[in-house]
């Protein structure tokens, strides 16, 4: 009862903060100075029509290495504990089948739901979409063919392979732009094209696709991971 | 605009609502799927505030991935609560 | 008067998933839940493409297209759970 | 409009942060902090609505020129990008440390994790 | 996984890609094209989902004619949950029945059962061998061939023209 | 604008008007299974008139409404199978009105799988 008390009053403390935080807030008529340059510069700098897309791809384009990096070390430290069962014992846990509808489905959606993910990650720079939604739609569909057949397990050497060489080309790509081009990340490696087509904006299609391949084989790893885990003992 | 003014005021009493019902309901899995509803309204709530790339990765996400997950972590745990 | 007619669509719809929110808060078993949970994604995407139509931008359907291609995922997820298949 | 989200967003984040403090059970406290996580976002994404403007993409609605006067503010919402995948990840790596103690315990009501206490 | 196969799943794949670009400009299709190809090379050890498909121009013309007829079904059955859902006494008569279907490839089976389920009154609730349980808002006989006469025979003498 | 935009906005209306159906059926039917028989099969009709209807409305967006309702359409039957499926098998009763259930008569017969 009484650590109930004591977070209530340290609750009531945070309250207060972001009571001050809300009455603070004044609504803006024009864009803050750093996004009005991204919105007058971007496009044609970068000729992405996306301009999310071109913050997170170029102009934070460390904030997103970052981010990866921590996807990847997510995975590791899952893999480092869970340990994984053998294709035996999955066997003995007596899952109940799948459907058979469910299994016909899954071999006729699954294509389709990788191709709407590389759609998302391709068409980054145009329409909304990138490389973590097309990632996270790609793990779902990897998601699909563990529910339909849970005792499986291929595609493991797939997922690794995908994930290092993708993260090594995103890097290299990334190193190739200090020399090609202004800096790190930098998009110019590759002509900006004509503006509103694939092939524009540089390598930004391409470091997003390979964004894209990295989080979907980091979190198909994840769920991996969680869906084979064994208990101790 | 009314409309958008009183979508908004609606996703955001459900969204309240919702965020209680996933913190207080008895059964944990009923837990899991209100909280997979307080990031459908989220999704929606972004798309009115002009964000469609936040709003298409809560759809990605909260549409199978997260769920998925704490479902894998509950089928454990079936025993211990009343599930 | 054409956006008022979208208008009262978008307000029928908006009724309807109040409708199936006291069947997400009431319903006696999961699956009830699960049922009120696909009704109340399925008026989503509605709801989505209507503030598309109403904002004059086409892109914003692809958040429901990923609502419409993935939203049975998490029903399958409980029904596995339920079927002791997960 | 914005103004509504804002509070919303902060309240998901009292809600969530209430969640974490007084829930006993780990899976809650889980559940808690992906509430606190979702109203964090909201509340990102309020700050950067600006009234009466569009999503920051340029097509046939939006062109180059009138960029700079139409399209809400892009930056917050990269932030936020990211920041819902590595919530995830996130969550998924406090869901296995919530499976290792269940494993060691049998339990996961967090009064009886008292190694620590003093 | 046959050629034929193999071309069925690329034009699949690249329609989709089609509806999802809009377009028909040239980079859309050679992307799209390339996209269809990879993910079927991906995919070539997957169970064949279309192998039994005939391509026929007679199949293709009853394709057409089951997707009106279909359409009609769902417009019928439609208006006849809705009926029953707002009369004040719920005049509803649910069950469980068994019927029998002839179709063997996986995927036509799939078809029927979708069709049956996406149809307002009857829902697949399990499938084994070539029996199909349904449920059934408006039980009005559980004998097992008046059962499949009422809600089979409609799609499946369709089906089974273009799925053996 | 126009003619097109009135016809449209007719079509959403009868669209949403199914949809509020399916959740007032959701709400007065006995059991799960009847739930799902108005709830996600009546909301799927609804949701393809209320797209159509934005589909006249804005021609420009008709391919992207097209691939979504053949998303819906591909997808949520066989979400409701998988679960009326295993509803059924976790022992969810049937309604008392209920006439017959041939599946738990089936199962009782070959043992229980």
């Amino acid at each position: 009862m009484v650590k109930k008390i004591f977070a209530l009053i340290a609750l009531a403390g945070i309250a207060f903060m972001l009571w001050g935080l809300f009455k603070s807030y004044r609504h803006q008529e024009t864009l803050p100075r750093t996004s009005r340059y991204y919105a007058q510069k971007g496009p044609d700098e970068l000729g992405s029509a996306n301009l999310v897309t071109s913050v997170v791809v170029t102009y934070r384009g460390l904030d997103t290495l970052g981010e990866v990096t921590i996807l990847f070390s997510v995975a590791s430290i899952i893999g480092f504990f869970l340990k994984s069962r053998t294709q035996r014992e999955l066997k003995a846990e007596g899952f109940r089948e799948t459907s058979e509808l469910l299994h016909t489905s899954t071999a006729f959606l699954v294509p389709i739901i990788f191709l709407f993910g590389a759609y998302v990650f391709v068409g980054g720079h145009l329409s909304p979409g990138g490389g973590f939604q097309g990632g996270a739609i790609i793990a779902s569909g990897t998601l699909l063919l563990f529910l339909a057949t849970p005792t499986a397990s291929r595609g493991k050497t797939i997922i690794s392979l995908v994930e290092s060489v993708s993260g090594v080309a995103y890097v290299g790509i990334g190193i190739a732009g200090i020399f090609l081009a202004a800096g790190f990340l930098d998009n110019r490696i590759l002509p900006t094209g004509r503006f509103g087509t694939i092939f524009s904006a540089g390598a930004i299609p391409v470091i997003y696709s390979l964004i894209g391949l990295k989080v979907g084989a980091e979190l198909s790893a994840i769920l991996y991971k969680l869906k084979d885990a064994k208990e101790d003992e | 605009m009314i409309y958008f003014w009183v979508l908004t005021i609606v996703i955001c009493a459900v969204m309240l609502g919702s965020a209680i019902m996933a913190l207080y309901h008895k059964s944990l899995a009923v837990t899991v799927i209100a909280a997979g509803l307080v990031s459908l309204l989220a999704s929606i709530l972004y798309l009115i505030l002009a964000a469609p790339d936040v709003a298409m990765t809560e759809a990605a996400i909260g549409s199978g991935l997260s769920t998925v997950m704490f479902f894998y972590v509950l089928r454990r745990m079936r025993g211990g609560e009343n599930g | 008067m054409g956006d008022l007619l979208f208008l009262i669509a978008g307000s029928i719809a908006i009724l309807a998933g109040l409708l199936g929110l006291i069947r997400f808060v009431v319903g006696p078993t999961l699956p009830d839940r699960v049922v009120a949970f696909d009704v109340l994604t399925i008026i989503t995407i509605s709801v989505i493409s209507l503030i598309a139509h109403v904002a004059g931008r086409i892109i914003y359907l692809d958040a429901a297209i990923v609502y419409g291609l993935l939203s049975f995922l998490g029903v399958i997820v409980v029904a596995r759970y339920l079927e002791r298949g997960l | 409009m914005e103004y509504v989200a804002l509070a919303t967003g902060l309240l998901l984040v009292l809600t969530g942060l209430w969640g974490i403090a007084s829930q006993r059970n780990i899976f809650r406290i889980i559940i808690g902090f992906s509430v606190f996580d979702t109203g964090l976002h909201v509340v990102l994404v309020s700050i950067a609505y600006l009234r009466g403007r569009t999503a920051p993409i340029l097509d046939e609605a939006v062109s180059k020129g009138q960029a700079v006067n139409r399209i809400v503010d892009p930056v917050p919402q990269a932030l936020v990008l990211t920041a819902i995948v590595i919530g995830v990840a996130i969550t998924a790596l406090m869901l296995t440390f919530a499976l290792k103690l269940y494993e060691k315990r049998k339990t996961l009501e967090i009064e009886s994790f008292e190694d620590l206490k003093w | 996984m046959g050629i034929k196969n193999f071309i069925l799943s690329v034009l699949i794949l690249f329609g989709t890609w089609l509806l999802l670009g809009g377009t028909f400009r040239s980079d859309v299709l050679i992307v799209g094209g390339a996209l269809a190809v990879l993910i079927t090379l991906l995919f070539v050890r997957q169970p064949k989902a279309l192998t039994t498909l005939k391509v026929r121009p007679y199949a293709l013309l009853m394709l057409f004619v089951y997707f009106w007829v279909f359409l009609f079904e769902l417009l019928k059955s439609n208006l006849d949950v809705a009926l029953r859902v707002v009369s004040p006494r719920l005049n509803i008569n649910p069950g469980i029945v068994m019927v029998k279907t002839k179709l063997k490839s996986p995927m036509g089976r799939l078809l029927l059962a979708n069709s049956i389920t996406l149809t307002p009154g009857t829902l697949t609730v399990e499938i084994q061998d070539d029996h199909l349980f349904i449920h059934w808002i408006d039980v009005s006989s559980t004998d097992v061939d008046a059962a499949s006469e009422k809600i089979v025979k409609g799609f499946e003498k369709y089906l089974e023209v273009f799925y053996g | 604008m126009g003619i097109l935009h009135i016809i449209g906005g007719a079509v959403s209306i009868l669209g949403a008007l199914f949809l509020l159906l399916a959740s007032i059926g959701l709400i007065r039917m006995p059991d799960v299974y009847n739930r799902m028989q108005t709830g996600t099969k009546a909301t799927t009709f609804g949701t393809i008139m209320f797209l159509g209807g934005i589909g006249i409305a804005t021609p420009s967006m008709a391919t992207k409404l097209i691939i979504l309702v053949l998303f819906i359409v591909l997808t949520n039957p066989v979400s409701s199978h998988v679960l009326a499926r295993a509803a059924h098998f976790a022992g969810v009763p049937l309604a008392d009105r209920s006439v017959t259930d041939k599946l738990a008569e089936h199962r009782a017969k070959e043992g229980v799988q």
